[in-house]
């Protein structure tokens, strides 16, 4: 397959379409209205491929919930405030186990904040975001060729586990252009016996979130936690990077991580051993995965585009088995990997 | 022998309704029932019921149903039906949900010419939350959250979704009928079966809305409340046929092929 | 014409919108209890049933089967 | 390696199109790459930009905080970056346009009459080229042959002289740098 220079947001796109997405709805929003646009000119010479630009975030996730309940591989993307609008529909996606894939191209928040690259929805993306009690998957890629690769994962993890998928990405990674080289997408595996396609002789179905009866409900909501316990189980992804040696460790995901990687490699230049674990998977967290490497390093440091929200996840993950520091730039702001070295460097000689 | 003229249709399940004595709901419930009895197409429709008291709407209709949240009725519909085009898609919706938090969804399915059928039951307040203040609440009346009764300067006006949804173009059919006697409720089955009629021809956005007595929350008997709407209710909402676009819709059509 | 109405007391929840509509008077109210804890509709014998199925119509709850001879 | 270069003009002087033929010809030549432009509300108005990062590893931020080269199609962009470019970076100036001249004494500065090639080519539309041809000659990133080829994929789905003009604007820009 040959490698292309696509912009993150078109890429989203195109591995939507060739994982078999053949339902998108959305609006306008900066910094993720490439996508929107992409899948309105590729859509149109995707057999049975439906784009509707939606009148809301709302009245998107909406559609999507629609046309997943009715069988098709669906999809929505929006940025930050766009998000939070479509939390109702995202809550009752999880509710009624529909499957489907939430694209969220952070920008500075909160209200309207500003379009610069942003990690403020970390919080909204892994604590369900939306009322009640559930979760959705969330993937944080940090290149091109992962938002590719992991846009495909998405829509087999939305099938397998019938629920509703975030790809957490932001402003500059929908915007920016990498070479990327797209894989073969995996057969569609899904039992179509919950989809929606009128009754014909049979009986008839129906799918609801709305569970009155108390008992009902609560066994509804174990049944939910019994299915993230198993999703927790299996399908966690990180990436550790210069680990082995290394006496200080950055956590950092998506475009921080990239950020870091490029301090470390001055830091290293220097002689200072500096790792990264980057959580690709935010939800599930690499809990157990993170506070293993606590056997060895005892000096954390949490870089995030935020005031520190992933921290509390690396509080609970470690423990108190070491130490854990927090550098962050909210609001949009993108740090150097100069900048971030330096903040390093200081904490490192301190290091003991 | 005698022979049965009037039973229960075969779409509807054998179930007692949740509804209050005299509520309009049932009687849509029935009237959508035997009218996909009469078009043959149980096996090929989706319903979407609201939030609000026809929530539960999938105990009682016995087609394919997916339950959407407040307000996005259409949204959803419009998501079902295009990914399933030749499946019969409607959406039944109360006064607050189609004219108040969902009115963007509605009014934009109309717009786009969504080839779907909704269901809009007016009865001038919010039902399952006990009574409040609707859009559609008329002038003067008195409601929970209206105790000394909607007032224009306060509330503003209700809302005649009939009248301005047939100024979209996207609209095919639109008619504003009542369940308050057995002529209306005639009448509004008639309106039903057209409005799945113009879906199943392909021909765009129908909408039927229905005035219908809510004698709890309007504090009133059963029949007192159909005497309401017809003395009361009907002077601001008044029914009849606001857009029909059927016939020149078939007209093009037939010139087309 | 002459016709019958059989009502399903469980299904009655005592609206009378029945007993308004019915031209002939054949329907009345009753002093019984359903499990629902209403009390059902009647009919009076004395007064003939035309199978108009008005009553059916209006029902809002099926409770009332028409047949007609 | 990893060379940092910001392109930078008005709307309409095709600057992100240098940056992806640039970004699209360093791939081709096997490089990792990054391709950000300014995008939003900012580039309402304003001043377009882009900035492309090629390395022969992998990239960290597509972010250039002290770029290498800037490309100022115009006065605003001048002033917008040459305070960031590295020291002994070099700055390409569209001196058709630009008659201020950086402030930083540890820059090189490489001024271009691109404008005024492109009229003598008959074709004022194709500066960007001309400028792209004494970048690709002075820095080295990108063999000419390999860039002209992603020129012509890019443009691809353009008419055919299209191809012909700016493979000539290339060559007068390449040929522009006798040293």
């Amino acid at each position: 397959m040959n490698k292309v220079l696509m912009s993150g947001n078109n890429i989203i796109g195109e591995a939507a379409i060739r994982a078999g997405c053949r339902f998108y709805a959305g609006y306008p929003i900066t910094p993720q209205n490439e996508l929107t646009e992409y899948m309105a000119e590729h859509m149109r010479n995707a057999e049975d491929g439906v784009f509707i630009q939606s009148e809301s975030e709302i009245a998107a996730i909406n559609m999507v919930a629609g046309a997943s309940a009715a069988g098709a591989r669906v999809m929505t993307s929006s940025s930050s405030p766009g998000i939070s609008l479509k939390q109702e529909g995202i809550s009752s996606m999880a509710a009624c186990e529909l499957p489907g894939i939430i694209v969220n191209i952070m920008r500075g928040g909160p209200g309207l904040g500003n379009i610069r690259p942003s990690q403020g929805d970390y919080f909204q993306a892994t604590r369900g975001g939306g009322h009640g009690d559930y979760r959705t998957i969330v993937f944080a890629p940090a290149t091109c060729q992962e938002l590719a690769d992991l846009t495909m994962d998405a829509f087999d993890l939305a099938d397998k586990y019938r629920t509703p998928v975030m790809i957490l990405a932001d402003g500059m990674m929908g915007q920016m252009m990498e070479p990327v080289i797209f894989k073969k997408p995996k057969k569609r595996i899904y039992s179509d016996d919950f989809i929606l396609k009128g009754a014909g002789n049979g009986k008839s179905k129906f799918i609801r979130g709305l569970l009155l009866d108390v008992i009902d409900e609560e066994e509804h909501n174990w049944k939910l936690a019994r299915k993230y316990s198993v999703i927790t189980k299996n399908e966690i992804r990180r990436e550790e990077h210069q680990i082995e040696d290394a006496q200080l460790v950055i956590v950092a995901y998506g475009t921080a991580a990239r950020i870091a990687k490029g301090a470390i490699k001055r830091l290293r230049e220097n002689g200072m051993k500096v790792g990264l674990f980057r959580p690709i998977t935010l939800w599930p967290f690499p809990e157990l995965q993170l506070r293993a490497l606590a056997a060895n390093v005892k000096n954390f440091l949490v870089f995030e585009m935020s005031t520190g929200q992933m921290l509390d996840d690396v509080r609970l993950s470690l423990q108190g088995y070491a130490h854990i520091d927090f550098h962050g730039r909210p609001g949009g702001a993108v740090p150097t990997p100069a900048e971030l070295a330096n903040v390093v460097a200081r904490l490192y000689e301190k290091v003991d | 022998m005698a022979k049965k003229v009037f039973g229960r249709p075969k779409s509807l399940k054998d179930k007692i309704f949740h509804y209050c004595p005299g509520c309009g709901h049932s009687i849509a419930h029935r009237l959508i029932a035997e009218v996909i009895d009469e078009l043959d197409i149980r096996g090929i429709t989706i319903g979407v019921p609201p939030a609000g008291c026809a929530v539960l709407a999938y105990n009682y209709l016995d087609v394919d149903m997916i339950e959407a949240p407040h307000g996005r009725g259409p949204a959803m519909a419009s998501g079902i039906k295009r990914t399933l085009p030749d499946r019969i898609v409607f959406s039944y919706q109360g006064d607050g949900d189609l004219a108040a938090i969902g009115i963007a969804e509605s009014f934009h399915a109309a717009n786009r010419g969504e080839n779907i059928s909704v269901i809009f039951i007016n009865n001038a307040v919010y039902g399952m939350t006990g009574g409040q203040m609707a859009p559609t609440t008329i002038l003067n009346q008195k409601t929970t959250t209206s105790p000394a009764g909607r007032h224009k300067i306060l509330d503003g006006y209700p809302v005649k979704v009939s009248e301005f949804f047939s100024q979209l173009e996207g609209v095919t059919y639109i008619e504003r009928c009542m369940v308050n006697s057995p002529t209306n409720i005639n009448k509004t089955r008639k309106a039903i079966k057209k409005s799945f009629q113009c879906q199943m021809d392909g021909m765009g956005f129908s909408l039927v809305e229905i005035l219908s007595p809510c004698p709890t929350n309007w504090k009133m008997n059963p029949i007192d409340s159909c005497k309401w709407i017809d003395e009361v209710m009907s002077k601001t909402f008044p029914p009849g046929v606001f857009k029909d676009n059927t016939a020149s819709v078939k007209k093009a059509a037939e010139g087309a092929s | 014409m002459k016709g019958s109405i059989k009502i399903d007391k469980e299904l009655c929840k005592e609206c009378h919108l029945c007993i308004n509509v019915c031209p002939q008077g054949h329907i009345i109210p009753t002093k019984e209890y359903n499990a629902q804890g209403y009390h059902p509709v009647g009919t009076n014998n004395e007064k003939e049933c035309t199978g108009c199925a008005l009553c059916a119509t209006i029902c809002p709850d099926i409770a009332i089967e028409v047949y007609r001879e | 390696m990893i060379i940092k270069t910001i392109f930078s003009g008005f709307g309409g002087q095709g600057v992100l199109m240098m940056g992806i033929s640039l970004a699209h010809s360093a791939m081709n030549k096997g490089y990792h790459v990054t391709y950000l432009p300014a995008y939003g509300a900012e580039m309402r108005g304003g001043i377009a930009n882009c900035t492309v990062a090629v390395a022969d590893e992998e990239i960290a931020s597509p972010v250039a905080s002290e770029p290498d080269y800037l490309i100022a199609m115009n006065a605003p962009s001048l002033f917008t970056f040459q305070n960031k470019i590295t020291s002994g970076g070099t700055i390409f100036l569209n001196s058709s346009i630009v008659k201020d001249r950086p402030n930083r004494p540890d820059v090189k500065v490489c001024t271009v009459p691109c404008v005024d090639i492109a009229q003598d080519l008959g074709n004022p539309r194709v500066a960007n080229i001309i400028m792209m041809g004494v970048f690709i000659k002075k820095s080295g990133i990108v063999p000419d042959d390999i860039y002209l080829k992603s020129l012509e994929t890019i443009m691809g789905s353009k008419k055919k002289g299209v191809a012909e003009i700016n493979r000539k604007a290339f060559a007068a820009g390449f040929d522009y740098l006798k040293d």
